[in-house]
């Protein structure tokens, strides 16, 4: 039965400052109301434009649950459509990369769309004079988004006509993206390496509060990168340590390390780790880099650029970039219990390969449905899915380091271990899912 | 041994399997060469395997971390254990070059693995590339290449 | 949440004139609802008597998703009983075919009834005595449905007492029927071939649709009718021309052959394609076959009868059978996104083996799960089921030659392009599924 | 829609005198309203004390569809904990048994706990100083289960503070465990063998009504218990009949024999088959264990005990024990249409091993997914539950033996024919089902 | 060859499938004699290929018309493509009539077909009945009899 | 026979579960020797099949009654029949003792059962101890271990 649909209060009671209720995780009416308001109400990751390079390449994704596509038009812009036919509803293509040429044709009654999704002709085309067709829904051909920004490469669309504009959602958080883009020597990335589709039984949130749970990788990663570095103590001394080894280790950091991190939040649900230090830091240099950067940068900018280590950034709702590695997280809701989470890579254009390669060997350790580390955590994921059934504590618990007069939609620095940043992610939740009901 | 029978190449396959099966994971990584890489590609006909994306593409050393790693006692995606089962066609020799030390087997399979009461399966070809070391067969390269290579999959915990 | 049940104005507001609504095809509510009104005031197709020859002969199968026995009673009529004990609920038999005797006996208490459904006998009957079983639902025996109807051995059933007698119900449409039987030079059918079982992972109206959709099969069976003909015209010169070319080639037909072929509408959802002429026309002769026909009839009359060529003769809510080609296909909806198709067969009693043995050919070329015509059209069913879920646009555009004077159940004749007949069915589903509620 | 969540007279509109309504098997929301109330009210077998030998010692199950685990705390006691970890809500052991120490540690974040339960330990604990910790939900650790009852060994626990305490809930109806636990010489019993784990895709209370169903073994168990008659009639003269046929023979006694069977019942749903004589009344005396006995008794009350048959004793709701033959079932709900069947087998503490190995002979003969007697069963649970799905009648009848003076909550012994138990065990539900609406 | 011998007759089995699988189309169907049939019963235990139905019963030209679709740049249903799997318990020789020039191999199998996520297994016996002609091997007749050839199916849309 | 080849032993195991697919029950009850047994395990590497519960560990007797049952005209769970289907790895010789007339195979298999539109695949490794009697192989014991033995299963109404 609805319990939530149309019920604000019943939303909101859902989010406390320092619990949330398991519904947020395990109802399916919760997660149909999520589809509708908190990813078409926010402005949500599509991807990247190197990915549709020419005119009339496309690429197939979602956005919550919709079907999309982003188009590369005609005009050289960058275009998202629903993946649908006005006719019958018939999904245009289901393919997840290629070239549509001039427009898309539907291939159960040929209608033809323009590569900005306007109806460009449909065979026998009189069979619809004096009919009104101009009225209907399908005179509008493939419904196009309104609100889509390519941020510097970076493609994402706003479903909805409610919520904030782009540089209001965002803000100063777009620093992260900045660092990442700017780690190449001319400022441009290239999706690159292919992506690792790993499925898990559980909700998507869990999976975006666990990008800045700094309190979770000494116990549950011990088995993983614990067993690494054991392992690695018995190499012959003076062997060079491997990136394996170099990107599982510091996984075991300690809390110090972690507390000393620092965490900062920023409004809308935006937030990440590592704003002093990380697990990143440490990697070692990658020969002709730093040359080049410099070169493209100077020296003190280059610096400044490579001097930053941001660990996890989150954009709320459903998406995590890691500058100094990279790679991108994307955590793709499809149903309360399922969630597939897409790791994508990139290529720093102007820079060695050998960076590229650093990031597939990270990809392949840490985010693989064959990951060991993945396992670690998938685990986890799916056993709070099963524990929040359990009717005696309806509730999980968000409090660590809490402080009342955090309030809403703060820009603030703080303890590495905090879960202000799980509070912030719910605190946005409330006010993106009930702003439209 | 110097020169392997056909059927010394088989009965070494069947026995790298069966030796997962059986969870005896000591045994089978030193059926690896020092040098031996276990290569499950992410990409159907994946030929790179440095600038492409993979399941997997794991020296001794990853491989040990593994095998340690599945003893654990704090490995908790592995309380209870996983089980597998290997089914394999016949593996048929692709190639001997005795010169160069380096006899290839194609061998379709079957992976189910199995954890409470979930199991999955899984169809793909190893193709192994052995080579005689101190007198004995070793994996140089075994290479997985599941039909559905680049389809989301949940956790593969054990060995292909 | 209910949205429909109850809700008579929701579920009209669904069908417009020239659009229907996507929750008609993906909303499970509107699917039970659909399985106790459309499927209960209409007459379904539930068998061939030839399927039940004797007495105590039944047939398994389903009117929507209730399971129901139709069962050659003693008395040599046809009856149709719901496949359920009265005593704890078990299904009676799960074969498809068998032969009863004089009753059938539940395997659980040995409760046994006779082929009219009534109850025989219990096994220690004592135990009842005094007990009320009399005013109880048990006593009933297995519940017969009590509109049955058997058209020159094709057996239709009504489960509810709403909705129009027989007659009413189909009218002249019957003549589809008639051309099918009278094709038999003693006027007799038999199910034969066996029957072809195809899962589809949509909507059963989506089918239903397609059985009168005339601008599909240029463009979604190019792959596969395209191909064949091509492959043909490397055919040594001479060749004599296969069956299987015969059957694919004509659907490559031009809009124009599909424009003249012609559609027919009638009352209460029923119509067909191949009006002036169809893709069954230029088959070659059968030797010997016309001569029996002659024979039977006189030559006029079976001229008149083999003359007929209608395409696809569409009954709602779920059958379709085809005349000159002797089979039909029954669309069994099992939830809103899955629906079975089953294909069947007949031999014309009294002409040559070859007709059945073409129609076999046919039925394993179009409507298989192996068939590449069947993997064309399913993909289109399957990509249509998905992109009904695109929120942007949530309509099905059924406009084409569509006249506002054109009203519900009328009788016409019109361009074999229309989509006149998808209204027609849309008018009567909203007719049956309000009609009851 | 909601149709009975909150609307008592609903749910008691579902069970009448000698009929009981189809949602009461099939309806999802009825199921979920049983797991909250008819689960939740009453005492459920949770486990045998003799699983948890030492402290730290865990056994981890369900309580309709509640994961718990059931401990041996330091004190001795056996305790039940919610599965469930007050953090973020990770299942704190996924695996059946082991031993814990004097602590759980939840493996995501180290949190760890009593073995009563009580937050023990949070690693960096100062992040929640001034937080307000004590009054969340966390600071309850994992929350007990507050009614838990050892009786002699079986532990059962009531969730909800509503419902009877245990002694009032099973009053006399424990006579059963008793005349089961007394079969050892020494009073005790242990869990032995392992259990064998069937699945069954019907609902639970098919299996429930099934225990005390006099009326289908000769019918429904023909197939296998016949033709195990059948077979060892072909046995060379003078052979030693098996085990495997003194346990299959009985099944096919005449339905006199189970009329003087006779089934008692007692209040709260509970009852027995079995009062003067079983199905087990003839099985063969195994050597030494009634000497063992009359040691242990005096021969009077071995006898005493020895004497008593009871064939299936029924503990509302889910459980049925075997005293003769030591093993019980347990029908866990998974959902509506899905049940687990665990058949558990003990060891007669001090009796002779041969004891044990005819009960693991029966238990594999009867209750494996692999036993024959089994697929008999299923096969007509999953009829049943495809047939209650027609619309045409939706009851369920047990009205054998019926007499209106019955009444709820008798306690009285009657034909062995009789459906007063399930009437009793429906009386039951509904008492329990709507005792907190 | 004019007389294959039994390993002859089982590496034509595997490499017939092998093809398949590696979506070698062409050369597959050259692996047919010019009159050969590709068989799979809709009925269990099916003798008549005319009168009762199967899932397929196809001829050289039937399975060219396939092959043709399965490149197509209009086949949608192949956008994206299928992928299969053979999985081969060894073939078994059943006849060898050389007078007649007939040998017949009798081969239990798994076969897998997969697209996007979705895989679908199924369990068959394939029977191959075998000629020598021009000096190689080619299939009269390849027969394949799936576990449950009536059950309702979804698309199958390569080759068993 | 008195001294089996390998092949010998393969061509039996091979057989034998050809036998149950192709429902001849009672050629292949005529397998067992008269003391014969089926044992399929409940717990992982069972040593006990006494004081340990199994999934089947039936003697000729109980066999016999599965397969009378089978063919019963009552037994209502086969209306209609199950089939089933064995994909075999080449058995493998794990011992030769003539001298105590003592043959052990060991072959990985799949076995699929299905009825109606429901298919199950089960993942199992059977070991045969077999033995010449009256001058033809027979089973001592046929022991199955599934891969996930300790599951929850549904009906498993045939024979692995
Ligand atoms: S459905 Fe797209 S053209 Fe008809
Ligand atoms: S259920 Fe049919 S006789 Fe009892
Ligand atoms: S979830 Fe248990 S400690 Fe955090
Ligand atoms: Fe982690
Ligand atoms: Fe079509
Ligand atoms: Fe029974």
């Amino acid at each position: 039965m609805a319990r939530y649909r149309g019920d604000v209060e019943a939303v909101k009671a859902l989010v406390r400052e320092t619990e949330v209720h398991r519904d947020v995780y395990i109802d399916e009416e919760v997660f149909a109301l999520e589809m509708e308001h908190v990813f078409g109400n926010t402005w949500v990751y599509v991807g990247h434009d190197s990915q549709v390079a020419d005119p009339g390449d496309y690429f197939g994704t979602t956005i919550g649950t919709q079907p999309v596509l982003m188009v590369r038009h005609s005009d050289g812009t960058v275009k998202v459509l629903h993946n649908r036919c006005p006719h019958k509803g018939t999904r245009i293509t289901t393919e997840t990369y290629g070239n549509t040429g001039k427009f898309f044709r539907c291939p159960y009654h040929a209608w033809s769309f323009k590569t900005d999704g306007s109806l460009l002709a449909i065979p026998l085309r009189e069979g619809y004079d004096n009919t009104g067709l101009e009225q209907s829904h399908a005179a509008r051909g493939m419904s196009a988004v309104r609100h889509v920004h390519n941020y510097r490469g970076f493609v994402f669309a706003k479903l909805n006509d409610t919520g904030p504009g782009f540089d209001e959602f965002f803000g100063e958080s777009l620093s992260s993206f900045d660092n990442l883009i700017d780690r190449s020597p001319v400022g441009k990335l290239e999706v690159a390496g292919g992506v690792l589709r790993y499925m898990h039984d559980c909700n998507w949130k869990m999976l975006v509060e666990n990008q800045t749970d700094t309190c979770h990788p000494m116990i549950a990663h011990a088995s993983s990168a614990g067993t690494a570095i054991d392992v690695w103590k018995n190499a012959p001394p003076g062997a060079k340590k491997p990136m394996a080894v170099e990107i599982f280790a510091p996984f075991m950091s300690s809390y110090e390390f972690f507390e000393k991190m620092g965490i900062k939040v920023w409004p809308n649900g935006h937030g990440y780790t590592g704003v002093h230090h990380s697990i990143h830091s440490d990697y070692s240099a990658i020969p002709g880099y730093f040359e080049k950067m410099v070169e493209a940068y100077g020296e003190e900018r280059a610096k400044a650029i490579l001097g930053e280590n941001r660990h996890n950034t989150v954009y709320f709702p459903n998406l995590m970039i890691k500058g100094p590695i990279q790679l991108i997280r994307v955590f793709k809701p499809l149903a309360a219990d399922k969630t597939l989470v897409e790791s994508w890579t990139f290529r720093l254009v102007g820079a060695p390969d050998v960076l590229l390669e650093r990031t597939l060997v990270y990809n392949r350790l840490i985010n693989a449905p064959t990951s060991v580390v993945g396992h670690d955590d998938l685990e986890m994921y799916e056993r709070a899915h099963e524990g929040l059934h359990v009717d005696a504590n309806q509730w999980v618990n968000i409090q660590r380091l809490y402080d009342p007069s955090e309030g809403p939609d703060a820009t603030a620095v703080t303890n590495g271990t905090t879960e202000w940043q799980m509070r912030n992610q719910f605190r946005a939740w409330s006010k993106f899912m009930t702003m439209s009901m | 041994m110097t020169r392997p029978t056909d059927q010394d190449l088989i009965d070494f396959v069947i026995r790298e399997t069966r030796l997962i099966d059986q969870h005896r994971f000591e045994e089978w990584l030193d059926l690896f060469a020092d040098d031996g890489i276990y290569w499950m590609p992410l990409e159907w006909g994946q030929t790179d395997p440095r600038l492409t994306a993979s399941l997997m593409y794991e020296d001794k050393l990853l491989l040990k971390i593994r095998v340690e790693r599945l003893k654990g006692n704090r490995t908790f995606s592995q309380k209870p254990k996983s089980r597998c089962h290997h089914l394999l066609q016949t593996p048929q020799i692709e190639k001997r070059d005795e010169s160069a030390n380096q006899y290839v087997t194609w061998t379709p399979m079957h992976y189910v693995e199995t954890r409470l009461d979930r199991q999955d399966i899984f169809a793909a070809w190893a193709t192994h590339t052995l080579a005689v070391i101190d007198g004995g067969l070793k994996i140089k390269l075994k290479r997985v290449d599941v039909v559905n290579c680049d389809a989301a999959f949940g956790n593969i915990q054990l060995f292909m």
